[in-house]
């Protein structure tokens, strides 16, 4: 059976109908096509697909769809703004902080998370916030330090 | 109790296929307002080749790297690499594009000499622009070259391509097969903390040199050698399809009992440096590297284990049990 | 001085990375795109005895079922081409392809394969490739267990006389090593989108780390010129060597030339985690002959590859690990029988830096072991033996450019480690 | 995948009459970290699900002296909340060491035991603090010592008509200690976790309470081994002996994670060391 949703997506309220079997990342990138959010296990595993509810960092595989109704998701579309990249969009373009960029947007939301709540965060801060997120190619190093360069302010928001 | 040990370790890998036998070709074209395109063949797996190729174009060409495109994406353009592995994209389609853009740099070089009546040996390609050696105020932009040669019913077109030779066979009694395109070399150390009631490894500490030639970029080598290094880890400590082998029972199928390395299981202290022994056949002595940053630190994270506690672990992954029992059989003997 | 060659550049494709634009082929959607799924063989070894996909054909839902019959080139592809795209007959390991179907959805396509009926004849697999070296073993193919190089049954590498490198040694020093099976585990699974195209060709989106190697195996698989596929990657969300293979373009390609629609195939990660190929595992015996003075003077090394159930790149392996296994040092004689052997399991290929890390891993262990056994200092014993210029490998090649004491000298004083001057002093530009 | 029907009541009457309605047909749905891998994988075809997120369950209380904890409040929640620090610091630690960021963000408590997994990070930690279970359906109410809560692996005594909605623990003397041995220092299963809880007089023992993790078919309270140091002098050797007993009166299997001969090693080292710390005894 066929439900509607509806949610905020990056700011923009959407109506989308849903199966209630459907996972919100079915619905994103099945359904809505926003596509950063990654298919990497389909079981919470690989953290490729979290997007972030009510600021939050969740699995969007592991999360239903229909539970979101009225909720608020960000995923990083939603993060650069009239074409300004986000301070960690950045930061993990010039760290080098991405390989084959399949675990970034997630990774970045991961950090985003962090930063939001806590905005100077030690070392172990931030890799406990990213260590939800597999990276094959291993880029937890230039993560670290690309989070690490945005805590310092090297990133300031681009004012419009 | 907890206890710590050093172990080191060096390796060294080659760039490409066994025997040779893998070429790789690369083009570059002149837009029409002096801009260029820069067709390869290999995939950017994440290591980034889409990058460094193009420095590599830009250098040879003397134009800025903004000015070049880079497409790789289809068979019906894109060129002939026989593939992204054995590290050898850097080595060989480094040498394919450096090729090609001495290739294209002759033609326009022609080009522009027929334009301004002048021998095209005279000429010296720089600053985006090509001009007379002896009176450099007499040239043309890329830009006026551009326009000039397409508008003009011409076609700006540099091919390259380059192999390190054809393929060779082991010689069935000796084996000896002399080909090898590059050698990169490599040393480790590591330092652990071993919790010898549990088993548990903590690699505190990798130091990692390699010598990779040239760093054409040293930013994505710096990425390969970190990124390398965690896939080493868990080389080391933790990864096994079958856990029971040669059973396969038990074989992991998820993210949760297939042990990779996260962020937490980085070492505090990760150190590393690039040295450079330029070889002669590698684009600006550039040797490929990348796969062998997975290899050193394995090697030395076992030593490092015996180190701590006095047993040798041979069989890999070092898993806490491999160690306590390890541990058992050393207190029995 | 270089402008661009030797600075810390940012990727090209970076801020693609950053935004979440870089399109992958999973994020690849056509317009009536249907969904592949696999029958995957659910034993190790077997005979398919009867196998009946017409009530999957006839599901609601479904546009179209492909077994081993509708190939209609070569039903063989890898590096040395022995592995079949569906069986169509004997099984070798666990997740081996038998049919596939396309719906309009994966649940669709999952429900259709529960109607395909399939009778196996159950057969004893081996899982050891000691045990399968045997004569009396199961097979697991009909040529015999152990791939035949030109060499015979083992890969040969002989460097000088190893038993009289032996005689001449101080200390002879043994061990064996072995390393187990690793998943490549790329973070983006194994995907593939095709469809005919506007010039009624077929077109691929692809994840292979290798467009024309694989393109080559492709055209012999589909029965089609090269200029008939147009084959579209460049991009890909991380390989390590998983995607030297092709684990989902034939498939999909054959689909679409059938049904003529556009079709994707992803590998669940479970799918990619235990039937994908794999790095293989060893056993490395070695046998040392080591002067007091730290020289090695001999090694003989017997190396054993487990290959799977295809060779996959297992011979290709088993010869390049060959030509490191002995490690970067100056061995006047050297010994080496690599054997490659095949087990029921899931193929065994290439994984970064595929051979050398395993030798690298094993060959380490064991020169530390040796200067444990001489009472030798670890980097001691490898500066007096590293490579330097113009020393010859196991293989006979030239060592040019070489640069082990140069990363040995800065990794130990990053290290904090004093090196005595006598170590210091050396070079690689000569003994 | 068949017709499935979604209900996401928000009063919980109108959940155990869907329950009632629907019994064997529901599959409860709180965070869902559990439940989605199984239907993303088509090992679970729901054919009603029934989403609990909006029954106003996510709360952290005191009342009557007892810390009262609501069954759909996230780990993420236990793990930060200064209230479950205080009073419940095993949980606390637990439900820090739970998963991942993003998986704390929505796993449940409820979800966490009522998916009865033997490894179940938050079990072992309310089996020493006496935890207790409200269970409610359209029959009523009833309250259940978690320790008669599970079962057999994915098996409680919860009815098909029946909801976990509170979890609360009566206030507890003595500290307690949560020790977990996963595979890696993040987002890891247990191969085995420990829980243990001491009160302590002096040196000596007044009451104790030990439970394992991963180490039988449910999450195992370990009375004999308590026994053992109850009213005892605790020292070295004692402890051990103790831990030893504990891990006597498990059963651990092979598995993927590990062999049961690695689940008693490491088993009996944190339950020592477990009340070591419980103990002030760290060396």
């Amino acid at each position: 059976m066929k439900y509607i949703l509806s949610f905020v997506l990056n700011g923009q309220p959407v109506d989308v109908l849903a199966e209630p079997t459907d996972t919100l990342l079915d619905v994103l990138r099945e359904k809505l096509r926003v596509m950063s959010p990654k298919r990497g296990c389909d079981e919470g595993d690989c953290g490729a697909c979290t997007v972030l509810l009510n600021g939050e960092p969740v699995r969007s595989c592991l999360t239903l769809a229909l539970s979101v109704a009225g909720q608020e998701v960000m995923t990083v579309e939603g993060l650069s703004k009239n074409g300004k990249l986000h301070p960690l969009q950045r930061a993990f373009h010039e760290h080098y902080a991405a390989q084959c960029g399949f675990c970034t947007p997630g990774m970045i939301l991961a950090a985003k998370a962090l930063l939001d709540k806590n905005p100077h965060p030690t070392r172990e801060e931030i890799v406990e916030a990213i260590s939800g997120n597999l990276c094959r190619c291993g880029t937890y190093q230039e993560v670290l330090e690309a989070v690490q360069a945005v805590a310092r302010g090297e990133y300031a928001e681009v004012k419009e | 109790m907890k206890k710590r040990g050093i172990g080191i370790s060096c390796n060294t890998h080659p760039a490409g296929l066994k025997g040779g036998g893998d070429p790789s070709q690369a083009l570059i074209r002149v837009k029409l307002d002096g801009t260029l395109d820069l067709v390869i063949g290999a995939v950017d797996i994440g290591q980034g080749c889409k990058t460094i190729l193009r420095q590599i174009a830009a250098e040879e060409l003397s134009v800025p790297l903004e000015a070049i495109t880079l497409s790789n994406f289809d068979t019906d353009i894109g060129l002939m690499c026989t593939g992204t592995f054995a590290s050898r994209v850097t080595f060989i389609d480094g040498n394919a594009v450096i090729r090609a853009a001495r290739d294209l740099k002759d033609k326009i070089k022609r080009f522009v000499g027929s334009q301004l009546g002048v021998e095209p040996e005279q000429l010296e390609m720089a600053d985006n622009r090509v001009f007379v050696r002896d009176n450099p105020e007499k040239g043309m932009s890329m830009a006026a070259i551009g326009a000039a040669a397409n508008w003009g019913g011409a076609i700006l077109v540099g091919t390259g391509a380059f192999t390190p030779g054809a393929g060779q066979d082991f010689d069935p009694e000796t084996g000896k097969m002399t080909a090898i395109a590059s050698l990169a070399f490599g040393a480790c150390v590591a330092e652990v903390e071993v919790d010898t009631e549990t088993g548990v490894v903590d690699v505190l500490k990798l130091v990692q040199v390699y010598e990779i030639g040239r760093a054409i970029n040293p930013l994505l080598c710096k990425g390969q050698i970190n990124g390398g290094s965690m896939m080493g880890i868990s080389f080391a400590l933790t990864e096994n399809l079958f856990p029971y082998y040669p059973a396969v029972d038990f074989a992991p199928e998820t993210f949760s009992d297939y042990i990779l390395t996260t962020a937490a299981d980085m070492p505090k202290e990760m150190i590393y440096d690039i040295v450079e022994v330029p070889h002669p056949n590698g684009p600006y002595g550039a040797k490929g590297f990348s796969e062998m940053t997975a290899s050193a630190a394995p090697p030395a994270i076992l030593s490092a284990i015996h180190d701590a506690i006095g047993v040798w672990i041979t069989d890999y992954p070092a898993t806490p049990e491999v160690i306590l029992r390890a541990l058992e059989a050393k207190s029995t003997s | 001085m270089t402008e661009y060659v030797g600075k810390p550049i940012p990727r090209y494709d970076g801020i693609g990375h950053v935004t979440g634009r870089t399109t992958f082929v999973d994020d690849i959607h056509l317009p009536g795109m249907l969904y592949i799924k696999v029958l995957l063989s659910p034993v190790h070894k077997g005979i398919i005895r009867h196998l009946d996909v017409s009530a999957a054909e006839r599901m609601p839902g479904v546009a179209g079922v492909i077994t081993a019959k509708d190939v209609p080139g070569k039903n063989a592809y890898g590096l040395i081409p022995d592995q079949p795209v569906f069986t169509p007959e004997h099984i070798r390991y666990k997740g081996e392809r038998i049919a596939a179907v396309a719906a309009v959805d994966e649940d669709t396509a999952m429900e259709a394969l529960e109607k395909i009926k399939l009778e196996i004849e159950e057969q004893t697999p081996v899982f050891d490739p000691f045990e399968a070296m045997q004569p009396d073993a199961p097979l697991v193919r009909p040529e015999g267990n152990v791939w035949v190089f030109n060499s015979g049954t083992t890969r040969k590498i002989r460097l000088g006389d190893v038993e009289e490198g032996f005689k001449q040694a101080d200390y002879i020093i043994e061990g064996t090593y072995t390393n187990s099976t690793n998943d490549h585990a790329p973070m983006e699974p194994q995907v593939s989108v095709a469809y005919i195209d506007e010039t009624d060709r077929l077109a691929i989106h692809t994840v292979s780390q290798d467009l024309y190697f694989h393109l080559g195996m492709l055209s012999a698989i589909f029965n089609l010129p090269m200029n008939k596929i147009r084959y579209i990657g460049g991009t890909v969300g991380g390989g390590f060597g998983a995607k030297n293979d092709i684990h989902c373009d034939h498939v999909a390609g054959l689909m679409a030339l059938k049904i003529r629609k556009p079709v994707k195939y992803r590998l669940t990660r479970h799918e990619e985690m235990l039937y994908t190929t794999k790095r293989g595992p060893w056993t490395f015996e070695f046998k040392d002959g080591v002067k007091k003075d730290g020289r090695i003077v001999a090694r003989k090394v017997r190396t054993i590859h487990d290959t799977g159930a295809y060779s996959g790149m297992g011979p290709y392996v088993v010869d390049k690990n060959a030509i490191l296994v002995a490690g970067p040092f100056a061995i006047p004689n050297i010994w080496i029988d690599g054997i490659c052997v095949y087990t029921n399991k899931p193929p065994a290929s290439s994984m970064r830096g595929f051979g050398i890390i395993n030798g690298t891993s094993a060959e380490q262990l064991q020169m530390n072991r040796i200067a444990e056994a001489i009472g030798m200092d670890p980097w001691e014993i490898r500066f007096i033996n590293a490579w330097r210029d113009g020393d010859i490998g196991a293989t006979q090649f030239t060592v040019v450019a070489a640069g082990l004491i140069e990363a040995m000298k800065r990794a130990a004083e990053l290290a904090g480690v004093e090196l005595p001057e006598r170590l210091k002093a050396m070079s690689s530009r000569g003994r | 995948m068949g017709e499935c029907i979604y209900f996401a009541p928000t009063e919980i009457g109108e959940a155990v009459r869907l329950l009632a309605e629907y019994r064997e047909k529901v599959t409860v749905v709180a965070g869902g970290t559990d439940l989605l891998p199984k239907i993303n994988y088509y090992q679970l075809k729901p054919e009603v699900l029934l989403h609990i997120g909006r029954l106003g369950l996510d709360y952290i209380k005191e009342a009557d002296g007892k810390l009262v904890i609501g069954a759909a409040t996230p780990t993420s929640k236990l793990a930060s909340n200064p209230l479950v620090a205080e009073r419940a610091s095993a949980l606390a630690e637990a439900a820090r060491q739970s998963g991942s960021a993003a998986i704390r963000t929505t796993a449940t408590i409820g979800g966490n035991l009522a998916n009865a997994s033997p490894a179940a990070d938050l079990a072992t930690p309310l089996l020493i603090l006496d935890a207790e279970l409200l269970l409610t359906s359209t029959r009523g109410n009833r309250k259940v010592a978690i320790n008669d809560f599970f079962v057999g692996p994915g098996k409680t005594v919860l009815e098909p008509d029946e909801l976990l909605i509170e979890v609360s623990l009566p206030h507890q003397k003595g500290k307690s200690v949560f020790l977990k041995l996963g595979r890696r220092k993040a987002m890891t299963l247990s191969v085995v976790n420990v829980a243990v809880r001491l009160e302590m007089e002096g040196a000596q023992c007044k009451d104790a309470r030990i439970a394992l993790g991963a180490m039988a078919p449910v999450p195992l309270r370990c009375t004999r081994a308590e026994s053992l140091i109850k009213g005892q002098v605790l020292d070295k050797s004692l402890i051990d002996r103790c831990a030893a007993e504990a891990v006597a009166e498990s059963s651990p299997i092979d598995d993927q994670r590990a062999t049961s001969w690695y689940r008693k090693k490491a088993g009996t080292v944190l339950v020592a060391r477990a009340l070591a710390r419980a103990a002030d005894m760290e060396g």
